[in-house]
């Protein structure tokens, strides 16, 4: 798939930022509006999905290798085991505490950096959903195009 | 409430759809239909965090099945299974509706929401408690990211298995000669 | 009666993926019965008049680290909603799983229909 | 030493997801370490013998959020888990080595033992349905590993009536919340004793909802049409999880937590287990002597097997219901529970040595095969252990538990069951007789002459749950293991609806 029209082009790459923005957005105020890492991840795998669709998947291919991809759902799907493991750790042996609430960083109510662990947690997801559901689309329509040059 | 009715009798007409057309196609399209009514009444239901969850969900979904259907060789079928197998599970499906519908009958009426008539709910703590015990003002997000945590981590869980399985299912090549064995 | 509308899209789904033969078709058979549990499960925590489990400023009490009775009396069930969003993740994930087995079965036998994918017997 | 309950979960996961990253320089070590993860849990599972703990998680107190609860049954259902995934995993060392992607296959393996042993932890009944979830996609994956025409096709059968069975008992849990307002197990069943004797309507519905669903997870006989494809279609170690313990702790062990400690026993439910139980028996037993397939016979008998568990269960809980006498529901649901264990061993160790055969001949039709006695003398060793074990043939553990169900049925006026019980035994002893009679006896085939016994690894796996089956008979025989192991699973079971006394009460 070589990609669409120069207009395409030049409409999706400015239109990408703003979903990459709100997908970053969605992310980090999760816990005070509506939204959350899981609805963000899939705003910003569907803003490389559009550029996959505007510019060809070779394009994306160079940008975010395929190997790179699945080794960035391992490591958000490893960061969130890590926030519960630390409260192991941490917090008088208590799994998935909110060790930095509780003890280290309570925040003020409604504040960006509040709620301790939340927003980490939600970044760790974003992460994570993103890559792994761009991982899969991107499978998806690479497959098909292999089989049709065997058959 | 009345907006409620409506939004169902669309999804329901918009599923029905779905089901019986011979277009894969427009049954594809009809599921995302379906999606952005079920998105719209998570609204009207005052839940806006899977609102738009699942609308971002429906995008991503209906991209999936696009993909996997469109110019495939066969997008129109034709015909169900043997006449007599329907006939039989139509009435087993019918049969159980029937005593869903009764069931329904004996429950709280809509609207007026279990955990509140509940004494010791965990509703009722959430709601009261949760900016205090947690920080977040999104009490949904404290729940799911704070009080039941252990879930979100296996739903991540779910979402990474089902990753690596379809990576697993859809490799080139399976098989492979087994060469010497080294153990 | 709005669960007994729900209940019907349930059946509806269960219908299609025990019916039909077309695979796509009954993946969509289990996506409709996924959203049916996810209406109930977020209609249960509905109450008339209510708003959405999400505090404001105003509804918080800074100083005596309170929330205001109006906030707790008609606030929806956020519980629900919590199961929702999983469950919601469950079947995105389990949509991309089946459609990857689909997709890959129609690369070795060529068709989407069931009766004509019978290699095992019983 | 007291082990955190999370460990359970989280080591096998965190492993798991670090594992894809290894590539294909880093297989050996991954596979070292893939082997760790299951001995180790092996390790913990035994530590955790006879221990009761409730462990709320991130500090919040139940109902608030989520509790794990070790008893005596989940402490069995522990063990048998970990037990064959140990032994699977030492045989997929080897026998992976066919395929490709093999760090992708650790990792599923891992997330499908951390599913269950989240199932059978779980005190909560959403995160039961999560981990169930996480159990059952794994395993739909793993199915479909080999990517043949037959592969696809059985995954793809086994993944839509999955889904719909995880539909039934998600509905089945919103109906739950819709009727009683919490979703923890304890309060759920103090919600039900608190409304009065007789479940309501809702409450009914949902039951028969878990129950279909649960079923079908189970592969009882009006759901199994999955399992007889699912099964051989697999690798022989994922075979070995899925018949072994993957139906028991998806679905007998959810059965039974649901029905004794929730909801509480009844006539109707106990008729109903034992019908299902009868049946699964039966037809079963029937459907697989016509088989000339090595794994989908197994398969089949796995279905048969799974009956007895059931039946178990059934006159257990009926007797229960009937307020008859508690040692007989006691003896009835040990036979069960005991079944349960030998079963997951003796069933492992079969199709571990069906994959040892497939793997040195390239086939599995008993047609093609014969004479391999001198050939493979190890597998056919073993081989010979476990069928001798699922028949029914004295000394070995198979006996003990259908004796128990047969004396149970007896004791309980089932003249007809116990019958039927020993018939199936004897229809199940001729169909391995004709395994024997195929795979190890006859003429060798001009084609086999080459066959090699497979070596390492392979064969450590197979005689350590062959010897397995030779000891399990001590199991009720020394007084000892009785009261650590059985006994604590069966009074959980017998206890009923105290089970949320227990858990509310230790607060």
């Amino acid at each position: 798939m070589k990609g669409m029209t120069i207009i395409v082009k030049t409409i999706s790459s400015w239109v990408k930022v703003l979903i990459v923005l709100f997908g970053i957005y969605i992310i980090l105020f999760g816990h005070l509006t509506p939204g959350g890492g899981f609805a963000g991840g899939v705003i910003l795998a569907s803003s490389y999905l559009l550029i996959m669709l505007a510019f060809g998947r070779e394009f994306v291919q160079k940008d975010l290798p395929l190997a790179l991809d699945s080794k960035l759902d391992c490591l958000g799907a490893l960061l969130f085991a890590m926030i519960a493991v630390l409260g192991l750790v941490l917090c008088d042996k208590i799994f998935f505490a909110n060790f930095l609430y509780q003890e280290y960083l309570p925040g003020k109510a409604f504040d960006l950096i509040s709620a301790g662990t939340i927003p980490l947690s939600n970044i760790a997801i974003g992460l994570k959903v993103g890559a792994s559901l761009f991982l899969v689309i991107f499978l998806l329509s690479t497959f098909r195009r292999d089989t049709s040059v065997n058959r | 409430m009345y907006i409620f009715y409506v939004l169902l009798i669309f999804i329901i007409i918009a599923a029905i759809i779905a089901i019986e057309t011979k277009n894969l196609l427009s049954a594809v399209i009809c599921i995302g239909a379906l999606g952005f009514g079920a998105s719209l009444m998570f609204l009207f239901l005052r839940a806006p965090d899977i609102a738009i969850t699942q609308i971002v969900v429906e995008v991503l979904g209906l991209i999936i099945l696009i993909r996997s259907t469109i110019s495939r060789d066969l997008t129109f079928i034709s015909g169900d299974k043997e006449f007599f197998g329907t006939v039989i599970s139509i009435v087993i499906i019918f049969v159980i509706f029937l005593a869903g519908v009764k069931v329904f009958e004996t429950m709280p009426d809509f609207g007026t929401a279990i955990f509140a008539q509940v004494s010791e709910g965990a509703s009722q703590t959430y709601i009261k408690e949760g900016l205090q015990n947690t920080g977040a003002a999104n009490i949904v997000s404290s729940v799911i990211l704070d009080y039941r945590a252990y879930d979100t981590l296996g739903e991540t869980t779910v979402l990474f298995t089902c990753i690596i399985g379809a990576t697993v299912i859809l490799r080139k090549k399976a098989k492979k000669l087994l060469e010497e064995p080294d153990l | 009666m709005p669960y007994a509308l729900c209940f019907l899209l349930f059946m509806l789904g269960l219908y299609c993926a025990v019916v039909k033969k077309n695979m796509v078709k009954i993946v969509i058979g289990i996506m409709v019965m996924e959203y049916a549990v996810n209406l109930f499960l977020v209609m249960l925590g509905f109450r008339v008049g209510g708003i959405a489990p999400i505090i404001d400023r105003a509804q918080y009490d800074p100083v005596m680290r309170q929330v205001a009775a109006g906030f707790v009396n008609n606030s929806v069930d956020p519980l629900p909603q919590a199961l929702v969003l999983t469950s919601i993740v469950i079947s995105l994930g389990s949509l991309a799983l089946m459609i990857s087995i689909c997709v890959r079965t129609y690369e070795k036998y060529g068709t989407f229909d069931i009766t004509q994918i019978r290699r095992l017997k019983g | 030493m007291s082990i955190p309950l999370p460990l359970f979960i989280a080591v096998p996961l965190i492993i798991a997801f670090i594992l894809p990253m290894f590539g294909r320089k880093g297989k050996a070590a991954a596979t070292a370490l893939a082997n760790l993860v299951t001995i180790s849990l092996l390790v913990f599972a035994v530590a955790s013998i006879g221990k009761t703990e409730v462990y709320e998680i991130g500090k919040w107190s139940i109902p608030l959020g989520i509790n794990l609860v070790l008893d005596g049954l989940s402490s069995l259902l522990l063990l048998a888990i970990n037990v064959v995934a140990t032994a699977a995993m030492l045989f997929s060392i080897r026998y992976m080595e066919q395929y490709t992607a093999k760090t992708k296959y650790l990792s599923l393996f891992l997330l499908m033992v951390a599913g269950m042993n989240g199932v059978v932890l779980s005190g909560d009944i959403f995160n039961l349905f999560v981990f169930l979830e996480i159990a059952s996609l794994a395993s739909y994956a793993l199915v479909g590993f080999g990517c043949e025409h037959e592969e696809l096709e059985a995954s793809f059968k086994y993944m839509v009536l999955g889904s719909i069975a995880s539909a039934f008992i998600l509905f089945a849990i919103a109906l739950v919340y819709g009727n009683t307002g919490t979703l923890n197990m304890a309060y759920i069943s103090m919600a039900i004793q608190n409304s009065n004797s007789e479940l309501n309507a809702g409450l009914t519905f949902a039951l028969a909802m878990f129950m279909a669903g649960f079923g079908l997870k189970a592969a009882l006989v009006p759901f199994h049409a999955w399992l007889p494809d699912a099964h051989p279609s697999a690798p022989a170690p994922i075979s070995a999880m899925l018949s072994g313990v993957l139906i028991k702790a998806l679905g007998v062990y959810s059965l039974a937590r649901i029905i004794f400690n929730v909801f509480g026993v009844s006539v109707q439910v106990g008729w109903v287990l034992i019908t299902l139980g009868v049946l699964s028996m039966v037809v079963g037993v029937f459907l697989a002597v016509g088989q000339w397939d090595f794994k989908r016979l197994l398969a089949y008998h796995s279905i048969s097997q799974m009956g007895y568990v059931i039946l178990g269960l059934g006159i257990g809980a009926l007797i229960l219901a009937n307020n008859g006498k508690v040692e007989w529901a006691a003896m009835a649901i040990l036979g069960g529970m005991f079944h349960l264990v030998n079963h997951a061993v003796f069933k492992s160790l079969l199709f571990l040595t069906s994959g040892s055969v497939e793997m040195s001949t390239g086939t599995r039709q008993l047609k093609e095969l014969g004479g391999l006695a001198e050939k493979l003398p190890f597998t056919r060793a073993t081989c010979a252990v476990a069928s001798a074990s699922i028949a029914g043939v004295p000394p070995f553990n198979g006996f003990w538990s259908k004796m128990i169900l047969v004396i149970a049925s007896v004791q309980a006026g089932f003249y007809g069951l116990a019958v039927v019980t020993v018939v199936v035994s004897l229809v199940t002893l001729i169909s391995f007789l004709k395994i024997q009679r195929y795979v190890f006896l006859g003429e060798l085939p001009e084609n086999l002459r080459q066959t090699k016994e497979n070596k390492g690894f392979m064969l450590v796996a197979m005689v350590f749950l062959a010897c397995l089956c030779l000891l399990m008979g001590s199991l009720v025989l020394v007084p000892g293991l009785k009261e650590s192991i059985l006994e604590p699973a069966v009074k959980v079971l017998i206890d009923g609806l105290k089970y949320s006394d227990g858990i509310i009460g230790t607060l």
